[in-house]
């Protein structure tokens, strides 16, 4: 493993990434939401390509910093999304993750962040198209919102320390 | 001094003064002071509550604005529609959707004040216990049927007060005084108290129903706490025995007369006289009897 | 709701019906599963029309006509044994309360004779400040054309003393005036529409 | 870090709407790739053996396949690069297929999404480690919690497959509630003819320990290795010598202690043997009613027992068991019928609960089997019946179905009439519940063959008139209030979770819900795991259920444990949480969050505490990280690091 922290690279092509249109991260937990994307593809549903999945084993793992990192330096939207309640493959996970998100949704203005950047949602393995018209709506008003004016252009120096949560 | 705003509402001042009268001679022998409600108006009863609720909570709340401002904190009532009105008054008072609307009519609110009725008050704050020493004139021996009615303490949340189906409190009472008090099934069936002018046929069903099931439990009263009841039962009686071709004969004393006739005060200071059904096996002494029977058997 | 009638479910569903219900009375009526109980514990259901189990369950239809014209709702004596023993915690007493405010409105009382006594009532009410009894009956029975109600008692009760010839007055009768004056505008607001003065029922004429 | 990357065409699925040749070429650019390939069907045999072919000639540390979802396919290709001598969590999947080919078919814009997820999986590689699963030692002992019938099924199977069992019941006997029931629906076979064998097997397998009159006092470790300390209750009779002869009970001149098997429908001597097929069949002193113990003169048992058992200074002993897993089989209890006074159970001697007639029905029970009422020992000839006392009903709390009542008011029913041919039985009820095989057949054979009335509709109230009871209720299906004479009610009373239910899943550190009830694993697919490793469920302690189930619950939970200890060891999942002591504040956090309680404290030299996760018991939720303050704790394969390198590649 190298030291260094990990590099933003440059697409091969040269343009800049913002130029390839809006991007939308997801965090999706392995069980529910990540199975009910898996599903949506398997029966072709059709969806807007903006979004990036990240696999996470719970939302109960998502920490309210990766959503501020996403969306300071780099994202135009952030979605998570995990099993129903009462459906957590860790029994309690969602029921966390909740009510970190709600707290951290509160904070979303303190950063001079929009809330309607950051959605989060329970979709569970077999719902397909619940999933697609999530991440449809979800990109439509990215999109209508626009690219994301908080971000902060990364240097070497900074991505460093944003990401030297150990 | 226990000091309890008295509110007596419209019936004891009419059809039930001897209630009223034998509330007020029971509460000074346990030393509580009444202190009337000034200038008191009637609650609107049924009849306003089916007109609208706020009439309701207005004309009762007015009763408790007025206590209130008398210095008193504890309102009872001998009249448990009455107090129906005084707890609904507060319930509106206390809703914040309703607590404006209260507060402009009434002229204040009435928060913090407690509602109770004249059983609530015989059995919290007196007790049997206390009543049971007090016993000048024990009523062994008799069989006195113990009658709450339908609204005394029911529905439970509201009543905050003994058991809504199985209440007790009247039979800890009767039995204070001496006499024996049969667990009566019918203890809180409805009478048919609203109907007494409109609908006499449901009186005679309901409160026959009530007479058969005390006669048929060897009782010789009934006794209540709730003047409707007491007008049903006792004013109705020969009504009731003409729809229902019986032949009853039971009279029907308010629970104050008995603790009172236990007490010693007389029959007639109690009003008793003014009991349409002639309530004279009351006053049968048959404490002494007993004591004969049982000194003879010993 | 003819008895003998196929019921149209969707066309004879009136869902303002339920919400007004609802609303009127703070129950959440869809909550009822149709037990029986307060049927059951009801002492007037050999009076009713309609059960109030079936009371229950007409207004989770939404047929209003049916229960605004019911007889139950007007025989209903509000004892509380049905909100007692709800499994569902339904305060069905306040649901009949509920619905006999909405037959005033409704003008579709259907036992005259009790709003009568009960108008009868408030007017004795609003005129003295409290009830006149031996005023109340003798007009009551002129409205109801049933001139000798209860005279059978009257005799004993004269020698009871208990029939008084003065009504007992209130000293502050403007305020009570007061009460009836403002609820009365009150509920015209929120009813949006008149609804008829206690003292001017049909029976009147 | 020498990444490969592979990209994977899965035919047309993918190249059809994604250029995988650019896919591949344009990866070479990416930090530490030094070789990318694009391949037909990266899964089938030859596509598994160009990776492993890759990793040895490119000298390969680190492997990503862009292809479908690794829901599919990430234990395949971690499989194979094991086999090229790769750990298998250095290997990342990215999902082009599902989340990319098959939703869009804008091929650029698919190609530009491809390589942003390439990108992100090549940037947590970077941060992978090799993982190593441990081994921990499995205790090949079970212990069983509850020995009634679902708690006796459990233990005899396990033993049956050569187990060591411990089985420890609080009451002096076991069997449950079922010893207490005369015959069982829906067969009408006789509880004891077939409960008893399995009772008398529980008793005499070598491999069954059997702590009756005892309770758990404490449970510490882990899947595998649990010390369970018992405490065993003073029965003031020395078990080892106590023959059951009887003897003592016979002579006790204390006659008026609680007939608790009886339902307190009789009266029970202060020393007891609860019934004749007990097991253990011992004796063993009521306290509250034994005249020695409460210091009058008595010790006639002592006196009389040939075998000189009676020990009054007997005390509460604690014992400690070790073993690898629990089964919880505590059942349930009955509602209170009390609570409702419309009805009067409590104060009309002759409404009674359902348990309660099992016992009249029983020809051990206090009447011989002739059904008496109790009040005045009369034969009854009405009686009514009234379902769902205490379950279905929100104003009591109990919202839910006990499932089992409506079957037995039917049995009950229709012994009743075979006891008393003469009799009349009437059943008020609100809907009828029998999904089982042959339940509703058997509801229907009460109506049509025993003419069992049922009323649709719930009573109002009970009232005693004369030396019979009123039962007034309403005919919702008629819309009429209907009264029935009865001279004996049978209150269906419903299942609540046991009495202590919620101490001992602290103890267990399993959960249960708002009614008491334990909570499976998952409700349909893992029925009978807690979501504490090694602790299973059986029977009614789960929920309401019937006989039938509760085997079936005792069986399954018992293949659990056979599966878990057909292994010497188990092998951890090293996907779990790993606590940096350097970091940890010891604020505690963690070990409050983490659902499994799999975090505890550790004393390092010094008396500094750290916490220190279990890996046995980790799930691996990764809650404790999000919620360490320092971000001591960090949940391996999903480290910040690593999530935050995913991200951060999507960041300009
Ligand atoms: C009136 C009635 C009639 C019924 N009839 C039938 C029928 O005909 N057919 C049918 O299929 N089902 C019938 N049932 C249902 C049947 O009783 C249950 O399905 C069955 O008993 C459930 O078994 P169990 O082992 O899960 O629970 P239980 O029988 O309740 O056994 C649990 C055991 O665990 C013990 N225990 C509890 N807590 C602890 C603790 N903390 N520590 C140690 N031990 C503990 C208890 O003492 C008990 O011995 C009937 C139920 C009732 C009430
Ligand atoms: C409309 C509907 C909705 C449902 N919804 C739910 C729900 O929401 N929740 C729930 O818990 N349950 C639900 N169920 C019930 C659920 O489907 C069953 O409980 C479950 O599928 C039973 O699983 P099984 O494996 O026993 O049987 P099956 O699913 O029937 O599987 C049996 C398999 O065996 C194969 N097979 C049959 N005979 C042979 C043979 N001779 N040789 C080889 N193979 C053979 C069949 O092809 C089949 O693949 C629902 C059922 C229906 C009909
Ligand atoms: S409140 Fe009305 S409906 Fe309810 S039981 Fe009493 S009379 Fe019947
Ligand atoms: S008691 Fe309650 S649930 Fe039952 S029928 Fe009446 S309103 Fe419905
Ligand atoms: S690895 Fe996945 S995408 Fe590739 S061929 Fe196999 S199934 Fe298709
Ligand atoms: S204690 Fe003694 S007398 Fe009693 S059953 Fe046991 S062996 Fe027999
Ligand atoms: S000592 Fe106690 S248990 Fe023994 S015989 Fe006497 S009372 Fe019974
Ligand atoms: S099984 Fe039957 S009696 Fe029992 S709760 Fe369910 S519906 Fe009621
Ligand atoms: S990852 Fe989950 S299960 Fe593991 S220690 Fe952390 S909180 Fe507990
Ligand atoms: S939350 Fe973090 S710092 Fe706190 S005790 Fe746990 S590992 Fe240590």
């Amino acid at each position: 493993m190298t030291d260094e922290g990990p590099r933003s690279i440059a697409p091969a092509d040269g343009t800049a990434a913002d130029t390839q249109g809006i991007k939308i991260v997801g965090f999706l937990c392995n069980w529910c939401s990540y199975g009910g994307a898996d599903t949506a593809g398997v029966c072709r549903f059709k969806q807007p390509t903006d979004l990036r999945v990240v696999r996470i084993p719970c939302t109960g793992r998502m920490d309210p910093l990766f959503i501020a990192k996403s969306l300071i330096y780099g994202v135009d939207g952030v979605l998570v999304s995990g099993c129903h309640p009462r459906d957590c493959h860790y029994a309690v996970g969602n029921f966390y993750a909740r009510r970190r998100m709600e707290a951290f949704k509160a904070f979303l203005p303190f950063m001079g962040i929009d809330t309607r950047r950051f959605k989060y949602t329970w979709v569970s393995a077999s719902e397909g198209q619940q999933w697609q018209k999530v991440v449809t709506e979800f990109s439509e008003q990215i999109h209508e919102l626009g690219p994301n004016p908080g971000v902060r252009r990364q240097t070497g120096e900074n991505s460093k320390v944003s990401t030297g949560l150990r | 001094m226990k000091r309890v705003a008295y509110y007596k509402g419209c019936s004891l001042e009419g059809l039930a003064t001897e209630y009223d009268r034998s509330t007020r001679l029971v509460c000074e022998a346990f030393g509580i002071e009444l202190v009337e409600i000034h200038d008191w108006n009637c609650c609107g009863s049924s009849p306003a509550h089916s007109y609208d609720p706020l009439l309701s909570s207005a004309l009762a709340g007015r009763n408790l604005a007025i206590a209130a401002d008398q210095g008193c904190d504890v309102v009872m009532t001998p009249c448990p529609g009455c107090l129906k009105s005084l707890k609904g008054a507060q319930e509106t008072c206390e809703d914040p959707s309703k607590r404006k609307a209260f507060v402009d009519l009434v002229g204040r609110d009435v928060d913090g004040m407690k509602t109770i009725s004249l059983l609530q008050l015989l059995y919290e704050e007196v007790g049997p216990e206390a009543i049971k020493k007090a016993v000048k004139r024990p009523l062994s021996g008799h069989v006195l049927i113990p009658y709450y009615g339908c609204l005394l303490t029911r529905p439970a949340d509201r009543a905050k007060f003994d058991d809504p189906e199985n209440p007790i409190s009247l039979d800890r009472l009767i039995e204070a005084t001496g006499a024996t008090a049969p667990d009566f099934p019918f203890k809180t069936e409805c009478c048919g108290a609203t109907y007494g002018v409109t609908r006499n046929e449901f009186v005679g069903r309901l409160s026959g129903r009530i007479l058969d099931m005390a006669s048929q439990l060897g009782g010789e009263a009934i006794v209540v706490a709730c003047p409707l009841c007491q007008q049903n039962l006792d004013m109705r009686q020969d009504q009731i025995n003409k729809f229902a071709k019986r032949d009853f004969h039971l009279p029907v004393p308010y629970i104050s007369q008995v603790i009172g006739l236990s007490l010693g005060i007389s029959p007639k200071k109690l009003g008793l006289d003014k009991l349409c059904v002639s309530p004279d096996v009351l006053l049968e002494d048959r404490a002494g009897d007993e004591k004969r029977v049982q000194e003879q058997a010993g | 709701m003819e008895r003998n009638n196929i019921l149209s479910v969707q066309q004879s569903r009136d869902s303002d019906f339920i919400r007004e219900v609802e609303e009127a009375s703070g129950q959440n009526v869809s909550k009822c599963y149709q037990c029986g109980n307060c049927m059951a514990s009801c002492v007037y259901t050999f009076a009713y029309d309609y059960p109030v189990t079936q009371i229950m369950r007409l207004i989770q239809l939404g047929q209003r006509d049916t229960v605004l014209s019911s007889r139950s709702i007007w025989l209903c004596a509000n004892c509380q044994a049905c909100t007692t023993r709800c499994p569902n915690n339904i305060d069905v007493a306040q649901v009949m309360e509920a619905l006999r405010i909405m037959t005033r409105q409704a003008d579709t009382v259907s036992q005259p004779d009790i709003q009568a006594f009960y108008d009868e009532f408030l007017r004795s009410v609003k005129t003295f400040g409290r009830v006149f009894e031996t005023g109340l009956l003798p007009v009551y029975n002129m409205r109801v054309k049933k001139p000798f109600t209860d005279f059978d008692l009257a005799p004993r009760l004269l020698k009871k003393g208990k029939i008084t010839f003065f009504p007992a007055l209130v000293k502050n009768r403007k305020k009570i005036a007061e009460i009836f004056e403002v609820t009365k505008r009150e509920c015209f607001s929120k009813a949006g529409k008149a609804r008829p003065e206690p003292l001017s029922s049909k029976t009147d004429t | 870090m020498r990444i490969g990357v592979f990209v994977c065409s899965c035919g047309t699925n993918i190249a059809g709407t994604v250029d995988t040749k650019r896919v591949a070429s344009e990866a070479l650019s990416f930090a530490d790739v030094v070789y990318a390939t694009n391949y037909m069907y990266t899964c089938s045999e030859p596509g598994q053996q160009e990776i492993q072919k890759a990793i040895t000639e490119h000298g390969l540390q680190g492997v990503v396949v862009a292809a479908c979802s690794p829901r599919m396919h990430e234990p395949t290709f971690r499989r194979a690069v094991e086999k090229a001598g790769l750990n298998r969590y250095m290997f990342e999947m990215a999902n082009i297929r599902e989340h990319v080919s098959w939703i869009g078919t804008d091929k650029e814009a698919n190609t530009r999404k491809a390589l942003d997820l390439v990108r992100m999986a090549v940037a947590k590689l970077r941060f992978n480690a090799p993982l190593f699963s441990s081994k921990a030692p499995v205790n090949k002992r079970l212990l069983v919690i509850g020995g009634g019938v679902a708690g006796i099924q459990a233990a005899l199977d396990c033993a049956e497959g050569g187990m060591d069992v411990v089985m420890v019941e609080r009451k002096q006997y076991i069997g449950g509630k079922m010893a207490k029931l005369d015959k069982t629906f829906p067969t009408i076979d006789c509880s004891s003819c077939i409960l008893g064998p399995k009772m008398v097997d529980v008793s005499q397998n070598e491999k069954i320990t059997l702590y009756a009159a005892s309770q758990i006092e404490s449970i510490n470790g882990y899947i595998g290795n649990f010390t369970v300390d018992i405490r065993k209750k003073a029965t003031y009779v020395n078990w080892d010598a106590c023959t059951g002869c009887g003897a003592c009970v016979e002579k006790c001149p204390s006659k008026k202690a609680e007939d608790y098997f009886n339902e307190g429908l009789g009266q029970a001597r202060a020393i007891n043997i609860p019934f004749p097929q007990a097991i253990p069949k011992k004796a063993a002193i009521d306290a509250q009613f034994c005249r020695q113990l409460n210091g009058k003169k008595c010790g006639v048992c002592a006196k009389i027992c040939p075998v000189k058992a009676i020990d009054f200074e007997m005390k509460d002993t604690i014992v400690t068991e070790k073993v690898g897993a629990i089964i919880v089989a505590t059942g349930y209890d009955l509602f209170d019928y009390s609570v409702y006074g419309e009805y009067g159970g409590g104060r009309y001697p002759d409404v009674i609960s359902g348990i309660q007639y099992e016992r009249i029905l029983s020809a051990s029970g206090p009447f011989g089997g002739h059904i008496r009422r109790p009040s005045d020992g009369r034969e009854p000839k009405d009686i009514v019946f009234i379902s769902c006392v205490g379950s279905r009903d929100a104003s009591v709390g109990r919202p839910y179905c006990s499932g089992i009542c409506c079957m037995y008011i039917a049995k009950q029913a229709i012994l009743t009439k075979d006891h008393m041919p003469e009799s009349n039985s009437y059943v008020f009820y609100m809907d009828i519940r029998s999904p089982g095989k042959n339940y509703d057949e058997f509801v229907r054979r009460a109506q049509e063959e025993y003419g069992v009335q049922y009323i649709r509709g719930r009573v109002g109230k009970i009232y005693q008139r004369g030396d019979r009871m009123v039962v007034q209720g309403a005919d919702t299906l008629l819309g009429v209030q209907v009264e029935v004479e009865a001279d004996l009610v049978v209150l269906a009373t419903g299942v609540e979770s046991s009495s202590g239910a919620g101490e001992l899943a602290e103890k267990l550190r399993i959960s249960y819900d708002q009614y008491g009830f334990y909570m499976e694993s998952h409700p349909k697919l893992r029925p009978v795991e807690t979501n504490t490793a090694g602790v299973y469920l059986a029977g009614a302690c789960q929920g309401p259920k019937d006989i039938p189930s509760s085997v079936a619950q005792g069986s399954a939970a018992a293949s659990k444990v056979q599966s878990l200890f057909a292994h010497d060891t188990i092998e951890t999942n090293p996907q779990v949480a790993l606590v940096n002591e350097r970091n940890c504040i010891a604020c505690g956090k963690c070990i409050q969050v983490c659902p499994f309680g799999a975090i505890q404290w550790k004393e390092l030299r010094g008396g500094i505490k750290k916490a220190e996760v279990l890996q046995t018991v980790c799930q691996g939720c990764g809650v404790c990280n999000a919620t360490c303050p320092p971000k001591a704790i960090q949940l391996q394969h999903a480290t910040d690091n690593q999530i935050l390198a995913e991200v951060n590649e999507l960041c300009a």
